[in-house]
């Protein structure tokens, strides 16, 4: 556990970094970003919070169990949005058109419009899911493996 | 632009993946063969991504930009998987790293070594 | 049922990938339920392997456009290249599904008590249906990087399922091996996509190939270097095999099982660069000549290295690189004849080289795993793989013994049984080639059979050994995958033309003539 | 004798990567981009997204997509499963 110092800032910056991991996943069919991207931002976060404290703490509000089903979870909307296309296709973009996410932007450059993109928003929100899951979990699994180091020796 | 003489990216990319397999192949340290893989990882990398340059083009994102020539988008979209895929490599072969050291007490590829052939 | 038919190749794929992401949530619910989701989903994908096979044989090859308008729009109307991911299985694709479903089934069943007093079970299963995914994947895709993806896929959870037994080092050791050769062949792999895609700007084998047969370059050449090389590697030839008995004898016996597919799935790969990828090309029969004599030596250095084995996982994983070194030879006779049209085609024996190297492919599929199984019934009782410890077992483990006797006297080309078949194949149209290629078949399969005979001795005969009094027969799941397996190789063994006619001749077929491989993308030249 | 062998064929094989490279098109000029120009010029049009990028990654390569999000999934549940061992004895103790 780092000086008080260093964890009041952390406390402080956890929910502006998870504010622009979701900023990243949401904005990922206008800006440069996606579900990979934000998710990674969001893992970084809770990176932040295992240096500067300790992990047990972390691991008690991070569950392993949690973070599984979320995984999992993520994963299956990814595929069942996939499925959902079957009708025509495997991964045809069936909401192109319709009232959710299926606005069309003019051709060319332009503002850019958050109702656009079909099922790709929504398949950025369960990658970002997926991957913010994950990869906590591995940092966690990892950290505990090496605090179980020191605490044998 | 005027044409580079030598192709420089490419050429760094090439060196890179050279390197990387100079360390591959000579180093016995798990850690820095681990590395070695990484970095031919960067190496393919950054080939991929220097595939799809187009002089003087823009990010092909339409979101607020000037009319432009873009760069092309698919080694883009392809250089975003390999690096997914090799941050998967990478967790699963230091996580074997690691059981290896606590079962030898080594990360030295030839003292690590119990099996034969 | 039309519609199940069109959709059955992303199918076969996306319905274990779905139950690989269900099975983490059910197992937590309850193991059972779980058990039964795994082999329910892998039963459903072997029928659907085995309609879609039909189909193909029927109907000729499938093509499926992921994402576009309607799956058999591989072009965007009114445009010349294919953008999206297109799947393409044709005869050879099938095929190797066939022995791919086959065998993974057998895997999972196998696995339900072979593993079943161990710890992570759910990620076990869920890591197997990740790999079946990947291996489908491999066979059924018709895009360079696509191929690369699930390449990497079967590669991570197959080196996380050699390393499942955590508690001994070697295991770590295989699976540490098994990942950092499969990282670097994955990186050459995409690297020799990168060369592909700068010159022509598709991922699509079939446009690659067009493009490549129209204007072949130097760059073409270092791509092949680089993807022959890498496939090689991954299938353990002859220089680069060092990794492969270390990997292979750690693992579960069900997971050995499956990774000798992987190493057929790469094989796969190899033969698609070659035949249909490179089937324009000016040198493929220097290519071809490579093949045989890489071939040649993996026969011979494989069945050498195993005679002095004693550790069984390790002897049946030399003689698995031995076994691949004929259908290298095979193979590679037919691609050093190409060019030729009088010899590849009906009737040639060059077509006969490749149908001999491919039915080679299925028959190992079905003996090798078979033999792998058994080794792993005599780890699961005697906790050693040492063959100098065991001994007398044949008392106890009937069915084992019998099983391994159908596996051995198969893997050694005894006349009646499914090795012989495809070996004379081999040998008859290798003949003609060159003569001494056969003899040089034959001796490898001598020693062969030496070596099994020499390790059933020590494994099942002679006096009960006091140690293994409490050793009982196998637990009914293990005996029923081998028994799916051992019935795979009596019904070859009694209908070998059969077989040859429906599955061995489309697929060899699917191979020489890339040509129809291109058109089913491309459509029809104007 | 072995490192010599090894030194010359890895020597051999930078030699033939970097004449390779300077086999391909200058950089910044690709030879071809047809179908790179489609996705260019369609991509709002067919898939709705001002990114490019997100819209190769998501609909015409989305097969790919799926496949990197099940190697992430492989990777993390491979690294739970080896790790599982150690936890257990830690929390035992």
């Amino acid at each position: 556990m780092l000086s008080k110092i260093v964890r009041t800032v952390t406390n402080e910056f956890m929910p502006v970094i998870i504010v622009f991991g979701l900023y990243i996943i949401a904005h990922g069919h206008l800006t440069p970003g996606g579900g990979f991207q934000g998710g990674a931002v969001i893992v970084s976060g809770v990176v932040m919070l295992l240096v500067a404290f300790n992990h047990q703490e972390v691991k008690k509000v991070l569950r392993e169990r949690l973070l599984s089903i979320m995984e999992s979870t993520g994963a299956l909307i990814f595929i069942g949005l996939a499925f959902a296309g079957i009708g025509t296709a495997f991964f045809h973009n069936l909401l192109v058109g319709s009232p959710i996410f299926g606005r069309i932007p003019a051709t060319g450059p332009n503002p850019g419009d958050i109702w656009t993109g079909g099922v790709i928003p929504l398949m950025n929100f369960a990658v970002g899911l997926k991957v913010a899951a994950g990869l906590t979990a591995v940092v966690l699994a990892l950290a505990l493996f090496s605090s179980g180091e020191e605490i044998e020796e | 632009m005027a044409h580079i003489p030598l192709n420089f990216p490419f050429l760094a990319a090439a060196l890179l993946v050279g390197v990387s397999l100079y360390i591959i192949i000579f180093k016995k340290n798990l850690i820095k063969l681990i590395m070695g893989i990484t970095m031919m990882a960067s190496g393919v990398n950054l080939f991929l991504v220097a595939l799809g340059y187009r002089a003087g083009g823009g990010a092909p994102i339409y979101t607020g930009t000037p009319e432009e020539t873009m760069v092309l988008p698919v080694p883009q979209a392809l250089t975003l998987t390999s690096i997914v895929i090799n941050v998967a490599v990478l967790a699963l072969m230091l996580t074997m790293a690691i059981h290896i050291y606590r079962h030898t007490g080594s990360l030295d590829s030839k003292k690590s070594r119990k099996l034969k052939g | 049922m039309a519609a199940l038919i069109t959709h059955s190749p992303i199918l076969i794929i996306a319905i274990p990938l779905a139950a690989a992401f269900l099975t983490p949530l059910i197992g937590m619910a309850s193991k059972k339920a779980r058990n039964a989701l795994v082999v329910v989903s892998l039963t459903f994908v072997v029928f659907l392997v085995f309609a879609l096979a039909r189909d193909v044989v029927i109907n000729g090859i499938h093509v499926y456009t992921l994402g576009a308008a309607s799956p058999d729009l591989s072009i965007p109307t009114g445009f010349m290249v294919p953008v999206r991911i297109i799947l393409e299985v044709d005869g050879m694709s099938a095929f190797f599904g066939i022995i791919w479903a086959i065998v993974s089934l057998a895997a999972a069943i196998y696995s339900l008590s072979h593993i079943a007093s161990e710890t992570g079970q759910t990620r076990f299963y869920t890591l197997l249906l990740l790999m079946v995914t990947g291996g489908f994947g491999m066979m059924f895709t018709g895009d360079l990087f696509n191929l690369f993806v699930f390449l990497e896929i079967a590669s991570i959870s197959g080196g996380a399922l050699i390393a499942f037994r955590t508690k001994f080092a070697d295991t770590q050791e295989g699976g540490f091996k098994y990942i950092v050769v499969s990282a670097i062949a994955g990186l050459m792999v995409l690297f020799a996509t990168g060369i592909l895609y700068a010159q022509y700007n598709s991922l699509n084998i079939a446009f690659l190939a067009q493009a490549i047969q129209d204007n072949y370059t130097a760059l073409d050449t270092i791509a092949l270097a680089l993807l022959l090389i890498a496939f090689a590697m991954k299938t353990g030839m002859v220089p680069l095999h060092l990794w492969f008995p270390d990997a292979y004898s750690v693992a579960p016996a069900s997971i050995t099982g499956m990774l000798v597919i992987t190493s057929h799935a790469c094989m796969y790969a190899a033969f698609r660069v070659c035949f249909t990828l490179y089937g324009g090309m000016p040198d493929a029969p220097v290519v071809g000549w490579i093949l045989i004599v890489i071939g040649l030596l993996t026969m011979f250095v494989g069945v050498t290295m195993a005679v002095f084995q004693k550790d069984v996982m390790r002897f049946m994983s030399y003689h698995a690189i031995s076994q691949l070194g004929y259908m290298w030879l095979g193979v590679g006779v037919g691609l050093a004849v190409l060019g030729n049209p009088a010899l590849v085609n009906p009737g040639g024996w060059g077509r006969e080289a490749v149908s001999g190297g491919i039915f080679h492919i299925l028959n190992h599929a079905m003996y090798k795993p078979l033999l792998f199984f058994t080794g792993g019934a005599l780890f699961h009782y005697t906790g050693t793989r040492d063959l100098t410890k065991m001994g007398g077992l044949a008392h106890k483990m009937k069915w084992t013994t019998i099983l391994y006797i159908i596996g051995t006297l198969s893997i050694s080309g005894i006349p009646p049984l499914n090795g012989f078949s495809s070996k004379i194949l081999i040998y008859e149209s290798v003949y003609q080639f060159h003569p001494i290629l056969t003899i040089t078949g034959i001796v490898v399969s001598i020693l062969t059979l030496a070596s099994f005979t020499k390790a059933f001795h020590s494994a099942f005969m002679g006096a009960e050994l006091p140690e293994y009094k409490g050793v009982k027969e196998v637990p009914r799941s293990m005996l029923i995958a081998m028994g799916i397996l051992a019935a795979g190789i009596v019904f070859i063994t009694l209908f070998p033309s059969l077989i040859v006619d429906s599955t061995i001749h489309p697929a060899a077929d699917a191979l020489i003539h890339q040509e129809t491989y291109i058109t089913a993308v491309m459509g029809v030249a104007p | 004798m072995r490192k010599i062998v090894g030194l010359i064929l890895w020597l051999v094989l930078v030699a033939f990567l970097v004449w390779g490279m300077q086999l391909i098109h200058p950089f910044g000029y690709p030879d071809a981009s047809t179908m790179d120009d489609y996705m260019i010029e369609k991509a709002q049009a067919e898939t709705g997204s001002n990114n490019v990028v997100t819209s190769v990654v998501f609909d015409y390569r989305g097969f790919d997509t799926l496949g990197e999000a099940t190697i992430l999934f492989t990777a993390v549940t491979g690294v739970l499963l080896l790790l599982r061992t150690l936890r257990r004895k830690k929390e035992s103790s």
